[in-house]
């Protein structure tokens, strides 16, 4: 059927594996910085905690509630940054909107998983649901933590 | 101005859905994935009509000018249809006088009209507004600031576990200080339909002030603003069949003279001197600047639809198809439906949760079956903390709907569960 | 959010005005008198050409949902079609970023969110604004209303017997106290093009901001927010081959960020609950409630035609039909011009006088013969005031005008002579 | 010509008559009451004065400024109700005020000439102008005098 295509194009079974079953999820970690997100449009919510140790992201853990694109975009973004630089991680959150603008996925090692949301850039009201826990990692990474939100101003 | 009594009668029309839906071309669209759309967003906006379409071209092909008194032919004819609509729209609301209908661009500027021209000229510091906990944020925030900015005191009418207002709150949070109670008639959230002479009752004892938020009650049910018995009434045209960009304030005579004028600007004033101005008699007091004429033209032409089908028929086919709605739904595995569960007390709008899937995620997958609902928190962020949910999937009706089209909702949401794996 | 970048390029077209003139039926439209229209009120409202009637059509015919961040297909698009408007017009005045451009109703409501959001906000009592003589009412009365709250101080820079500005007075009328400069680009009454350039030196000199009315110099004539150097532009789309019921407010960013929402309800928050509220972001925050999304769309559709002409060529034209409607009229017995002599200072405005003949009579004997121009005191009334007249007959020009037509307007004006008996 | 008909449909000769040689226009006279009235959207001014004696408008005196309708019809005022009571006078108001919402002209005594002004009844922008003048005569006999406009909030 078409329509299970286009369906397929977003909801790609690696997605749903990471709804159903998120990573880092609510982990137990003790956080060095931290931020929290929200799409107060959709009732999107996210925290994000990061353990850093001289500049590497050691342990990290999300939670909040979400649809199955904000919250699998989360749990895979944990599992790309776990292990990496603050500064892989910056350019891991920059990959990641390129993609959601242009449509195509970067050619990033350990960039995989994430790539099958690039289906996502397709649909305009889900690239917010999607960036969600990637903005407030770079919110958390940046001086002083805070709050982001993915609304911003436009519809 | 034009007379209530001078106006075209309106031919009664018997309600036959299959011509009705001929009405709306685009009910035959086609989403991109290929299936034929299946409309039911209308509680956000209602689609519209050929008849009305051909009245705004018509409007600017034959008529168009600015109305401000000129003596040429095309502003004549533009003033006594702009007019013409008032009229139209007095009548439809069973306002006695057409001067009574201010137009706006919609129920948010309608309510933010009153709010600044009656409530900052009339209400001090520790004066109540009195709200209600399911109004629509156009219903809410502009009492907040004005709160914040004068110190006037909000209250709200708690809502119920089912999406009904604690009636028996109301005796005491409107109280001899409350100078304005502004409730909503029915909600977008949930469909509640609210029993307006309990409210109104209780105000008038205290000598309040009711404004009704008709946004969803106009478009969907009789209303008479005499049998109310209120004082202002809002409500917005895109969701009852007009274009966007056109609303209404209706308030009592006596009221909007009493009132400062909101904007100021060409058209709203007597006279204009450096030193000083005066101000135009109501309504053009509140209509500062060109108006929406050509959308306000179409509004009458939407009344006069409506009018054809009658208000009453739309309501009992809107409560047949609310009935079918709420029975069917209950069978799809996963779905819980929030409100109260009888479409005698809730209007065409019906609330639900899927388990486990988010309502994001609904509307999402619906959407590729061609069935368009509305999935957030619908402007009303107190329903859904008191629902204690981050947001609702909703489905809501209007004249063209069909029950074959609830079924293809519910067949719809059947398939979102498998999709993503809800336990039968 | 819809990117400049982003948008399709537009076409040039030469201008052929059979060409442009058969996008607009009503030209060819019969006035009572069985006389053919001659449309000589453009400074009121332009006409709509059919593909902006055809846009409006398309939009909610094929695409018609509220915007209000949907996730079906028809809300995806209608929000496309929306923000793509955005850009269009920012585009079209040289904005760089399209957030800067808030919808509002027309130039009024504009000029009126400036009063209420940035104004209320920031200016306290012995504050000055700076307006002039020749500014139509909607850029007075807001003024005058927050001078009467607020106390501030309202200054007019006055005009000149030419209707020109008195240039000289600008420097002692803005002072170091003056926190705004608001001025018409071009009377609406007279048609004088005012030089900006002086006046935003002053007011930059002295560190005050400037909104520019836009009314009747963005459909007329190349407008470019950078170039300008100015804070405010306002604008109306009626005016330029848009619907009723759109107009526009633009302002830096960072000032508009700076400002307070004008009024409250949905779309304009971030978040809601019953204590307190947060607001969204710009331009979210100004556009309280549904948006008049089909006709900002059908805006979107204007600014492409106006484009495709090219804003050069417009004025060109315009300059043109002026200058021989100013030669032409001032063959007429009786007939006295108000304002600059050179249609190289003057928009295509041209305000008179017949000696011994009313300007109602007038135009009342011009719509006999089809000719429809304004009479009465054109929103300006300080102008009539200065001029020393009741009331003036305007004739305005677009870009569908020709000197056909002026000589219609012309010989017209010979026979109201001969009818009222005025000496040769 | 069709538009000829038109126009002497609302410019009778009569009309003009009257508004070239006003009657009664700045007339000196002693007043015991008076009353302005103002369309400030045409800028049609005009002030009405009149002498009572028992009952009876003995002197009547218009002046200001407006369109020929306006004029000629405050004109045409004052020459029907001098030497009228009161009552009649005011009789004389409301005929006039039926004349223009019904466009028939009354069967009234001594209201030929007024009765040319019925043509006004089909131009609605123009029934402002020829009601000026009665309004102020009505405001005038009125207790108190005072000011009228007749902008009424619709356009
Ligand atoms: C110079 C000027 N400013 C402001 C306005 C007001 O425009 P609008 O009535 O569309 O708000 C006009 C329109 O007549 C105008 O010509
Ligand atoms: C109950 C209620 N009130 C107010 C509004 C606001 O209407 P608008 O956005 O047309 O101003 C709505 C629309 O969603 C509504 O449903």
């Amino acid at each position: 059927m078409a329509e299970s295509g286009l369906l397929e194009d977003l909801y790609r079974e690696i997605i749903l594996d990471h709804y159903r079953q998120p990573r880092n999820r609510n982990a137990t970690i003790e956080p060095t910085c931290s931020a929290d997100g929200a799409n107060p449009l959709c009732g999107d919510q996210v925290r994000v905690d990061v353990a850093l140790v001289d500049g590497v992201i050691e342990a990290i853990s999300f939670s909040g509630q979400g649809c199955s694109i904000s919250q699998a975009s989360a749990s895979m973004m944990t599992e790309y940054v776990k292990g990496r630089t603050v500064a892989e991680a910056l350019q891991g959150v920059d990959a990641f909107q390129q993609m959601m603008l242009t449509g195509e996925a970067p050619d990033l090692e350990g960039f995989d998983d994430i790539a099958s949301l690039v289906g996502v850039a397709k649909f305009a009201a889900r690239v917010k649901c999607a960036s969600l826990g990637w903005k407030t990692l770079a919110q958390a990474l940046a001086e002083g933590g805070g709050t982001v939100t993915t609304d911003d101003g436009s519809r | 101005m034009t007379s209530i009594a001078g106006l075209p009668r309106v031919e009664h029309l018997p309600y036959d859905i299959a011509r009705i839906r001929r009405d709306f071309p685009i009910l035959k669209r086609e989403v991109a994935s290929g299936a034929q759309l299946v409309y039911l967003d209308n509680a956000a906006t209602s689609q519209r009509p050929v008849q009305v379409l051909a009245e705004i071209t018509r409007f600017y092909r034959d008529h168009n000018a600015n109305i401000h008194r000129g003596v040429h032919t095309l502003s004549v004819e533009a003033t006594e249809l702009y007019e013409q609509a008032r009229a139209k729209v007095a009548r439809f609301i069973g306002a006695s006088d057409p001067r009574e209908i201010i137009f706006t661009r919609n129920t948010t500027e309608a309510i933010n009209l009153v709010a600044h021209s009656w409530a900052r000229k009339f209400l001090k510091a520790g004066d109540e507004v009195v709200v209600s906990e399911i109004e629509h944020h156009s219903n809410i925030v502009p009492w907040q600031m004005l709160r914040d900015e004068r110190g006037i005191v909000l209250k709200y009418i708690p809502m119920l576990p089912d999406g009904t207002l604690d009636l028996d709150a109301v005796q005491s949070i409107i109280t001899e200080r409350t100078r304005l109670v502004a409730i909503t008639a029915m909600s977008n959230a949930l469909g509640t339909i609210v029993p307006l002479d309990v409210i109104v009752a209780r105000a008038k004892a205290v000598g309040a002030l009711v404004l009704v938020d008709g946004a969803q009650s106009v478009p969907h049910m009789p209303v008479d603003v005499q049998a109310l018995d209120v004082d202002f009434l809002a409500f917005s045209g895109h969701k009852m069949l007009a274009p966007f960009g056109i609303g209404v304030l209706w308030g009592r005579m006596a009221l909007l003279e009493s009132m400062d004028p909101f904007m100021g600007g060409g058209d709203m004033i007597l006279t204009v001197s450096m030193e000083q101005s005066t101000w135009a008699d109501v309504p053009a007091k509140f209509e500062a600047g060109t108006p929406n004429v050509g959308d306000a033209v179409a509004l009458g032409a939407a009344v006069d639809y409506l009018s054809a089908l009658g208000m009453d028929e739309v309501r009992r086919h809107e409560r047949e198809i609310t009935d079918y709605a709420l029975r069917r739904l209950a069978d799809v595995p996963g779905v819980s439906i929030f409100g109260v569960p009888d479409a005698e007390h809730r209007g065409g709008v019906v609330s639900f949760e899927l388990e486990g899937v988010h309502p994001h995620d609904i509307g999402q997958v619906l959407d590729t079956k061609g069935v368009a609902i509305r999935t957030g928190h619908h402007c009303a962020q107190p329903v859904m903390l008191a629902l204690n949910v981050p947001a609702t999937a909703r489905a809501s009706f209007y004249i063209y709907n069909t029950t074959a089209e609830v079924d293809a909702l519910a067949s719809g949401l059947e398939e979102v569960g498998r999709f993503f794996g809800v336990r039968k």
